[in-house]
């Protein structure tokens, strides 16, 4: 059994770690950076996922101490990631305006968020109000 | 255990947390807690000042911990000579901020208390890691209250000052660390008993972070080369506040005085009296580049500057004699200079605010409201800083000259501080003459429009002023009770005693 | 077995490290260069965790916890800077 | 380890002062914060450097680090953050002022400490200019 | 902080103290995590800080997000978790093994029947972390959504893809 | 006492003129009156006793470690100069209120006229030399009053400088002389030291010492080659003239070497330096005199030739030199001090004290002019007069004095000096009061009121009958002041008026000859002298003192330039320097510490943060770059830290990191994003290898200590908190319990410092609201373009998930740091950014609204909080932030902890979030005030829901 343990955990931490390197192998040979994008936060992702899993068994499995925070470590990597992708895509854009021209139409009344502002009561307005309260 | 050795931090502290927590929009009620709270704490320091005049040291261990592993406050005659002196310049500084000054930025008042109480703590804390907290207390509140009321010149000289002290502050910890390494402890008095038995593969390291640590107060105190911060900030500062910085550049000199003569003292064995061939020769040549630019300044602020430069290079060159007898008069000149250059800025203040755009500058200016006044006040304050009698500054120079006469460099000593004085005189003559003397040379300009809002601002600065008739008055009483405080430091065994011995066995 | 695993594992972290580092020298775009460092905190989260590993010590757990929440903080503060200049509006 | 710790610790000393000497206020707060790496972790190697001896007791440790130069460390840590941010707003406030981040005073050092570069930067223009950008194409 | 101690406050009991239960649920399951052993004074102490800390914050977060089928988001996460394996499979493959130029990166638009905020952000989350694809800017709208594709040689497969494996599910789970 | 009173007199009476002016000017001159006089019957009362040659004595300690006495002594010599100088300061009172306009402030003159009287007063009867020195340096400061005393006039101000800067020098010489005089004979008092002649003139210092007080005393009485500044002190008033350059000030000096006669006369030096001065003094000056067309200037000059001849009577060191000395000091006092009342007379009435614009004056003033005879006569040295006796006792001694073995040359310069003399004496009288009345004076001339002419009537009296019967009037005096000054030698001497035909009274003709036939050729002598050099002292005074200021002014700001970069690099090579030169002097050895491996990973991480290094010091002009770059250098020290087991510090540094990015890019938004060219290293190559330099060499060194430091084994206090954690703090992690127990204070400072600097961040920036400031953020626009999307859905959606949990974290790390890595200060930092987060998500004035906590208040409290922690157990009698803790057992609970400490730690967490909340949200405020946007309603700009009803219309 614990040979099993020893193995899965073997596994999940050469695993993770050849994800880590592919997703960092994929930032560096990758030739834009909207290629690149995809490389990093895909396998990083389970490159950590990996070993954060391999910890789980190692500690629960052959150590004896029950430890989940890395579940909670997955989960907020999970939640995360995405958004720092999404970010980042969103300044990139928005910092190369010759990406700009060739974005397909957002099929919508609308452009993209990053450049088209969204309909609403976003207007400036009387000097009182905007500096809002402070202190 | 004496809970009054904790009151000049702590009182402080609360009131400066009850400002921001309870005053800040009412500012009646801040000027009344800060003026109630400064009386108090001049009351406490000179109740502590009564206490050590006894000549025991006095040792208070925070959270009774024994020294050396907790931290330790010690009181003894030059610790409470030191919070009574603070007390009293912040008294007059903030009576002379009340005039008005404390209104033109946020946050004034807190910031005073925690500047009182970081340098109190330096004052009283047995612990050099701990000082360097009380220092940068003390810095950060002074980088607040030097940009207080904003204006670019003076944010950009904030900069560089509060820059340079960063600069400092690093230099401070590593050599804190370097101390450290070697002797495994921060604690003064601790120090004192491990530094005569490093082994001699040790004493590169240890004498390195010595010196770098000499090099840190040294800053503070504004010794060439390190003083070049000094010259913009002060000039640049709010008046009261310069007038308040006047201590600081004194906690400098307190800590060099406190360290190496406890910890590489006359017992320090190879690193005895460590501080003496850096500490000489840079405080004369701070003496006469301060008193050079006194000479040359272009304002009076900056020249009050400059004045605190040189009276820091009389005061540390004359420390690094090391002997009770230099020591002694080195704490007189202390004190009167202390005293002196804050009201000189307080007066330099009185001129700018009435000589509209021009402020203190030495460029022609319409005569000022209450000239005669201003003036006068002007004229005790420049003999004052100047060393001309009859007030404490010439008894102070005569004390040192005196003290400093059976030192190897006296004849330095003499020649610099004679000639410098008279370049002092020169300079503070044309200051005077021309802001006070020349604009009546003009053309019957009518009295600038400036209307002082009180008498508050003259009572500050002529109560400072009366504290050095005073100390000139009773020269020989403060004297004889400063060759005590220098007899006191010079035999640190009572100190190491005090704070290694009666904490132990609390818990 | 897992001694060997985590040499691995540290290998390839460390070797992901230094490619991180190329890609931060390189750039070409400000994003490149935060989508290094984006990756460079993942990474080097990977490295903690398989020190925790090696060491047999749970400490290193809120290590990782604060990296990934602060690492992912600083590189939306980047993006939010390069889109609108402030960074809280 | 101990070469690396060392090196690492010149390497951010000698850039931070580089950076410190720098004459614009950005770089120097740049070269600030080098430096208080630097200091932190010099702070931190008086105490010697352990592998796996965290200053927790624990029944299972086999020893322990020094614990104190931690504790110092942190203070500084956290002492330096609140100087770096007075500094960075300071900065801030002096650019506001006086329109340039020079770190000179205006005066006798540098011409171009007494520039006002403010002037030249663009007055606000009407807000629509956020909008309008592309939407739906034909 | 941020609560209104407002003798008037029309909400009821409920609505002030669990003004979003599930997070309270989640954060006290997170405590009994972070603790890593149980007991009944953690489970306390946790029950408390959940309800004060979502007290605290649901003023940053008014409205309440409506799941309506637990089952379902929980097929929902097994469904992403496979596929980020899988993601992470094809993707190495892209990198280590195909030339640059070959790949057919290109942008698509996936318009949204989506429209609450929270069910578009875990779309969009879904997309980034699955095979080849990140979520790079929504319509200004918020109705449809910009797809960068690492290698799609078929656009509409790829958005039928995402549309059918995720955004299909999520409107079931977020109504 | 009343020794003490003589002196406190003036003193006292220089607070009131100024007060009681408000009674009118004649109430205000009597006040001034009133003191001097008390003080002269004071000091008449001792002088019986003097006169029978008692030495009266008063002394206090003052500071008694310096030997510095409150010291008095009277005895002939100090009751003879003090009864001129309050007698004839008298006289000037009365003179005074008369001659002042009634614009001149009066008041404030005769405050500073007593105030110098008093500190003459004190120079004269001081007997501790030391305190001799405190009334010398206030003659002059007090001079320097008088002089400027008519603020208006450039030479008034530049006179009074000019005095107090020549004879301030002197004066600060005189100090080192008194001092080492002093440190000789073994006391600071003057009756001491006047015993003491061998002991002193046998010392190797007595040369020093001599050289040093003769500075002060010449320069103080306007010696050759320090004569310069008197008569441009002449700006003053006249009675200022008149009390100081006759009788007072510049008597100072002649004063200090008859009281120092008795020990320091006698030797060569003293001989060759006093007498040679002297002579040469007295012979230029008398020249120059002559010349004088300003009448007060030609008295001047004729003082300074005067004090010459009392000096050289002095340098002679006979008994009888002295004694002629003495004589001729009253009996230059006398006419001197009317001739400057006179002058004084002259200028009043007829307006200018031009010679050549005067001329006739004798009928229109008929009282002056005959004043002015009877003085100028004595100043000619005419008998019956007492300028006649004292210059006859003086070219006496001058032909018995040999100068380097030559037996008449002093005689011969003495006679030709007194040929000067008698011709500008007769200048004055003639060229001012006979020859044809003239027509053109600036007023109409008559001889002024009583109050005016009376006091220099007095002294003319004074003038004959000294001249008259002198063995009766001054007889006793100068026997008295000559017992004094000669410290009782005993000396065969006779005042009267003939002596006899004696080689004197053959000069003294010749000088009489020869002045009037100088004067007779008054033009063709005018002439030579004219054709002859005018070194003029004024201006070579002035080229020095511009010279020095210049110079001083080239150095300050030379030095100082106000450049930043200067004095950080001369501060990082002082620390450098002194470091390296610090280590290599002292001993040294290589540790012997075993060596821990270095990890590869370790190494990997060790290219990171030099790859950081090098990029941040490639790309400093490119801003965002370096602050992301810098970040990566911090990341690689976190995770040194968590390496090297220093979990605490790992999780501090990474939240101070994110904190401090944040505020870095939100003070980024105004600045500009790149450097500018001038900063690059192609634009100064020298000035970045200056720097390479410097930062390498001072890398090197703190790479040299580290490894020093990291290689060698030692002891320290840590055991002591390992050991002590539990049982005496309550808590495993021992880093904590040092924090929040063992040195709890330096965290009460710490948390302090952070609250510190956000109220500074707080005023900085409120203060940049208004104003100037104000105005140019109100017009200020981004600097780069802008995306649209103020407010991403997907990042408010994400931020309002993640700010409970990272609250929860928060508290986990709270809660647990007293016994696992964490703590208030780590739990603060993520709850005050997952908070900012929410900022960043929403927007600050969205934010803002929700969020109804006060963060001053906060801080305010944090520190209270802590604080009371503290007291709490001062309460109970232990000192400041004693902890205390203890486990306690509640039902269904169970077993918990409960420690003070962690009520310390509440304090940090809350003045923490206060600190970082104020600072980072008030920064952001800024932004608010340069945006044109409104506080969004929404959180987010993008809102599916919301946008729906305007698809549908
Ligand atoms: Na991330
Ligand atoms: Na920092």
């Amino acid at each position: 059994m614990t040979f099993v343990l020893e193995l899965l955990v073997s596994l999940l931490i050469v695993a993770g770690g050849s994800f880590l390197l592919i997703g960092s192998i994929g930032m560096v040979k990758l030739p834009d950076l909207l290629t690149r994008l995809h490389a990093p936060t895909k396998a990083t992702t389970l490159g950590v996922g990996g070993a954060l899993a391999a910890s789980m068994v190692f500690f629960a499995g052959l150590e004896g101490t029950l430890s989940i925070h890395e579940v909670l470590i997955t989960a907020f990597l999970f939640m995360t990631a995405p958004l720092s992708a999404h970010f980042i895509a969103k300044a990139h854009l928005h910092e190369h305006t010759e990406l700009r021209d060739g974005l397909p139409p957002t099929g919508r009344p609308y452009g993209w968020s990053t450049f088209d502002a969204a309909p609403g009561p976003s207007e400036p307005d009387d000097e009182d109000e905007r500096r809002g309260a402070h202190d | 255990m004496n809970h009054l050795l904790i009151l000049p931090i702590l009182l402080p502290a609360v009131v400066g947390a009850l400002l921001v927590l309870a005053a800040r929009h009412d500012g009646v009620l801040a000027r009344t807690f800060a003026v109630a709270s400064t009386v108090l704490l001049l009351a406490i320091a000179v109740a502590l000042l009564v206490l050590a005049s006894d000549g025991q040291v006095r040792s208070y261990a925070l959270g009774a911990w024994p020294a050396p592993f907790g931290i330790v406050l010690a009181l003894d005659r030059l610790a409470a000579l030191m919070l009574v002196l603070n007390a009293v310049l912040g008294l007059g500084v903030l009576l002379y901020a009340i005039g008005g000054w404390d209104q033109r930025g946020k946050h004034f008042h807190p910031l005073f208390q925690f500047e009182l109480m970081g340098i109190n703590g330096a004052f009283l804390t047995g612990d050099f890691f701990n000082l360097f907290v009380f220092f940068e207390i003390l810095l950060i509140a002074s980088y607040g209250l030097m940009v207080h009321g904003g204006g670019g010149l003076r944010v950009k000289a904030g900069v560089q000052y509060v820059v340079t002290n960063l600069v400092g502050s690093s230099v401070f910890l590593i050599a804190v660390g370097m101390i450290y390494n070697v002797t495994g402890t921060l604690n003064m008095a601790d120090l004192a008993r491990i530094v005569p038995q490093v082994p001699a593969a040790d004493q590169a390291l240890l004498q390195t972070g010595a010196v770098l640590l000499l090099l840190v107060f040294a800053v503070k105190a504004a010794l060439v080369p390190l003083h070049f911060w000094l010259p913009g900030t002060y000039a640049n500062a709010p008046g009261p506040v310069a007038a308040l910085f006047a201590i600081m550049t004194k906690v400098g000199a307190y800590s060099i005085l406190r360290l190496y003569v406890l910890a590489f003292g006359a017992d320090a064995g190879a690193a005895a009296w460590l501080a003496a061939p850096w500490l000489l020769p840079a405080g004369l040549l701070t003496l006469v580049l301060g008193m050079t630019g006194v000479l040359a300044a272009r304002s009076l602020g900056q020249m009050a500057s400059f004045a605190v430069i040189g009276s820091m290079g009389m005061l540390l060159a004359t420390v690094a004699v090391f002997t009770p007898q230099a020591t002694s008069a080195a704490l007189y000149y202390l004190i009167h200079s202390t005293l002196a250059a804050g009201a000189l800025f307080l007066v330099a203040d009185l001129v700018a605010e009435r000589r509209g755009a021009q402020r203190d500058r030495f460029a022609a200016a319409p005569r000022i409201a209450q000239g005669g006044l201003v003036g006068g006040l002007f004229f005790v304050a420049a003999i004052a800083m100047t060393g001309m009698p009859p007030l404490s500054g010439f008894i102070g120079k005569l004390l040192v000259l005196d003290g400093v006469r059976a030192s190897a460099h006296a004849a330095w000593f003499w020649a610099l501080i004679l000639t410098t004085s008279l370049i002092a005189i020169v300079g503070f003559a044309r200051a005077g003459s021309f802001v006070f003397w020349k604009p009546h040379a003009l053309p019957a300009a009518p009295a600038s429009a400036y209307r002082p809002d009180g008498a508050l601002s003259f009572v500050a600065v002529g109560g400072l002023l009366a504290c050095l008739v005073l100390l000139t008055v009773f020269a020989g009483p403060v004297h004889a009770w400063l060759e005590l405080v220098a007899a006191q430091l010079y035999a640190p065994a009572g100190y190491i005693d005090a704070v290694l011995g009666t904490a132990q066995g609390v818990r | 077995m897992i001694e060997y695993a985590l040499q691995f594992g540290f290998a390839t972290a460390s070797l992901a490290l230094l490619l991180n580092l190329w890609r931060l020298l390189r750039g070409p775009a400000l994003m490149d260069r935060v989508l290094a460092v984006d990756t460079m905190v993942i990474n080097i989260i990977a490295l903690i965790v398989l020190a925790g590993i090696q060491q047999r010590a749970t400490y290193f757990f809120e290590a990782a916890l604060l990296f990934a929440m602060f690492g992912f903080i600083s590189t939306v503060a980047y993006c939010r800077f390069i889109l609108r200049g402030d960074v809280i509006e | 380890m101990e070469f690396l710790v060392a090196s690492a610790i010149g390497v951010m000393t000698a850039a931070g002062i580089y950076m410190v000497l720098r004459a614009r206020t950005f770089p120097v707060v740049i070269g600030l914060s080098l430096l208080t790496y630097a200091t932190n972790l010099f702070l931190f190697a008086t105490g010697r450097l352990a592998i796996g001896q965290p200053p927790v007791i624990s029944a299972a440790a086999t020893g322990y680090i020094d614990p104190l130069p931690q504790a110092l460390v942190l203070t500084a840590i956290v002492i330096s953050f609140g100087m770096t941010a007075v500094v960075v707003v300071m900065s801030l406030r002096a650019y506001l002022e006086t329109g340039n981040d020079h770190v000179d005073l205006p005066g006798d050092a540098s011409p171009e400490a007494a520039e006002d570069d403010w002037k030249l930067r663009a007055r606000k223009p009407a807000p629509a200019a956020a909008r309008g950008g592309r939407g739906e194409r034909a | 902080m941020g609560a209104k101690h407002d003798k008037l406050d029309p909400r009821s009991f409920t609505e002030r103290w669990l003004p979003h239960p599930l997070m309270t649920a989640v954060l006290v399951l997170l405590w009994m995590l972070l603790l890593n052993s149980f007991s009944f004074g953690g489970l306390v102490v946790g029950v408390v800080l959940a309800v004060v800390i979502t007290r605290v914050t649901s003023n940053f977060w008014p409205e309440r997000p409506p799941v309506k089928s637990w089952t379902k988001a929980f097929a929902y996460l097994g469904v992403v978790a496979w596929d980020v394996v899988v993601a992470n499979l094809q993707v190495t493959r892209l990198i280590l093994f195909r030339p640059v130029g070959s790949l057919a990166t290109r942008w698509v638009v996936v318009p949204l029947e989506l429209r609450s905020p929270e069910a578009i952000t875990v779309l969009a989350g879904t997309i980034t972390m699955t095979p080849g694809t990140v979520s790079c800017d929504l319509s200004a709208d918020g109705r449809s959504l910009l797809v960068h594709c690492l290698d799609a040689p078929d656009a509409e497969e790829a958005v039928r893809q995402m549309k059918e494996r995720y955004e299909d599910r999520l409107q079931e789970i977020f109504p | 006492m009343s020794l003490a009173l003589i002196v406190l007199l003036p003193f006292i009476g220089a607070l009131f003129p100024a007060l009681m002016i408000r009674a009118g000017r004649s109430a205000c001159a009597t006040t001034a009156f009133v003191f001097p006089l008390l003080a002269l019957v004071l000091l008449l009362a001792q002088a019986p006793a003097v006169f029978r040659g008692e030495v009266l004595v008063a002394a206090w300690d003052w500071v008694p470690a310096l030997g510095l006495q409150a010291g008095f002594f009277l005895d002939g010599l100090g009751m003879f100069f003090a009864g001129l100088i309050l007698g004839i300061g008298l006289l000037v009172i009365v003179y005074a209120r008369f001659y002042l306009a009634k614009s001149d402030p009066m008041g404030v003159f005769y405050s500073y006229l007593l105030l110098f009287q008093g500190a003459m007063v004190g120079v004269v009867l001081s007997d501790n030399i030391l305190l001799l020195l405190v009334f010398w340096e206030l003659t002059s400061l007090s001079s320097f009053l008088l002089i400027g005393y008519w603020k208006h006039l450039p030479e008034g101000r530049q006179g009074a400088r000019m005095a107090l800067t020549v004879t301030g020098a002197g004066g600060l010489a005189m100090i080192a002389g008194m001092l080492i005089l002093g440190d000789i004979a073994g006391s600071w008092n003057l009756s001491d030291i006047l015993r003491n002649k061998e002991a002193i003139q046998a010392s190797p210092l007595y040369v020093p010492a001599l050289v040093l007080i003769l500075a002060g005393c010449f320069t103080k009485s306007a010696q050759f080659p320090f004569h310069f500044w008197l008569p441009h002190a002449m700006a003053a008033p006249t009675p200022v003239s008149a009390y100081l350059h006759s009788a007072t000030m510049v008597k100072a000096g002649l004063f200090l070497m008859a009281r120092m006669w008795p020990v320091l006369a006698g030797t060569t030096e003293w001989f060759y330096l006093v007498a040679t001065t002297g002579l040469v003094t007295m012979l230029v000056a008398a020249g120059i005199a002559l010349f004088k067309d300003d009448l007060k200037g030609l008295l001047a000059y004729s003082t300074v030739s005067h004090l010459g001849l009392v000096t050289m009577l002095l340098g002679f060191g006979t008994p009888l030199a002295a004694v002629a000395a003495v004589f001729h000091i009253l009996n230059h006092a006398t006419f001197k001090a009317a001739l400057f009342m006179n002058a004084g007379i002259v200028d009043h009435e007829a307006g200018t004290r031009d010679i050549r614009r005067l001329g006739g004056l004798l009928q229109l003033m008929p009282i002056t002019a005959t004043l002015a005879m009877v003085a100028g006569a004595s100043m000619a040295g005419l008998p019956p007069l007492n300028g006649f006796l004292s210059k006859e006792m003086m070219l006496h001694e001058a032909v018995d004095t040999r100068w380097l073995g030559n037996g008449w040359i002093v005689a011969a310069l003495a006679t030709l000096a007194a040929c000067f003399s008698v011709a500008y004496s007769f200048r004055y009288i003639v060229h001012v009061f006979f020859g044809a009345r003239r027509d053109d004076y600036p007023h109409a001339p008559h001889d002024p009121p009583a109050g005016m002419w009376l006091p220099p009537a007095l002294l003319v009296v004074l003038v004959v009958a000294i001249g008259l019967f002198p063995d009766s009037v001054a007889g006793p005096l100068v026997a008295v002041v000559a017992r004094a000054v000669t410290g009782g030698a005993v000396m065969d001497y006779h005042l009267a008026l003939w002596h006899g035909f004696t080689p004197a009274l053959g000069l003294s003709a010749i000088a009489v000859a020869v002045g009037l036939g100088a004067l007779v050729a008054y033009r063709r002598v005018r002439a030579l002298w004219q054709a002859g050099p005018h070194p003029e002292a004024k201006a070579m005074f002035d080229a020095f003192i511009a010279g020095a200021a210049a110079l001083a002014r080239a150095v300050t700001h030379g030095l100082h330039n106000g450049s930043l970069q200067r004095y950080l690099a001369f501060a990082l090579t002082a620390f450098t320097l002194a470091g390296f030169a610090a280590f290599l002097a002292a001993p040294h050895a290589a540790g012997t510490r075993a060596l821990l491996p270095a990890h590869p990973a370790a190494i990997a991480a060790w290219v990171l943060l030099v790859g950081g290094c090098a990029l941040t010091v490639m790309l400093f002009r490119r801003r965002v770059l370096s602050v992301l770059v810098v970040g990566t250098v911090g990341l690689i020290v976190c995770l040194a830290f968590i390496y090297l087991s220093a979990p605490d510090l790992a999780l501090t540094q990474i939240s101070v990191e994110v904190a401090t990015v944040i505020l870095i890019l939100l003070a980024l938004y105004f600045l500009p994003k790149e450097g500018p060219q001038s900063s690059s290293v192609r634009a100064d190559p020298l000035r970045h290898l200056r720097d390479g330099v410097l930062a390498i060499v001072a890398g090197i060194g703190m790479a040299g200590a580290s490894w020093a430091m990291l290689t060698r084994d030692g002891s320290s206090l840590s055991s002591y908190y390992l050991d002590n954690s539990v049982s005496g703090g309550g808590g495993t992690n021992v880093v904590n319990v040092i924090l929040v127990d063992f040195r709890g204070f330096d965290t009460f400072g710490e948390i302090t410092v952070l609250g510190i600097a956000a109220l500074a961040i707080y005023a900085l920036l409120d203060g940049a609201l208004f104003g100037r400031t104000g105005r140019r953020l109100g017009a200020w626009s981004p600097d780069r373009p802008q995306s649209a999307d103020r407010h991403p859905m997907i990042m408010v959606v994400a931020t309002r998930v993640m700010l409970p949990l990272a609250m929860l974290v928060g508290a986990y790390i709270f809660l647990r740091g007293h016994n696992q890595p964490g703590g208030g200060f780590i739990a603060a930092l993520v709850v005050s950014i997952a908070l900012i987060m929410q900022y960043m998500a929403s927007g600050f004035g969205w934010a803002a609204q929700r969020v109804k906590v006060n963060y001053h208040a906060m801080i305010g409290l944090g520190v209270l909080v802590a604080a009371a922690t503290g007291i709490g157990a001062m309460v109970l009698d232990q000192p400041f932030l004693t902890s205390t803790f203890g486990h306690f057992h509640l039902p269904l609970v169970g077993e918990f902890e409960l420690a003070s400490a962690m009520a310390f730690d509440t304090g940090v967490f809350l003045t923490v979030v206060g600190a970082v909340m104020l600072a980072l949200a008030n920064l952001s405020r800024m932004g608010r005030w340069t945006s044109p946007y409104t506080i969004n309603t929404g959180a987010m700009d993008v809102d599916p829901r919301a946008a729906s009803g305007k698809e549908q219309g």
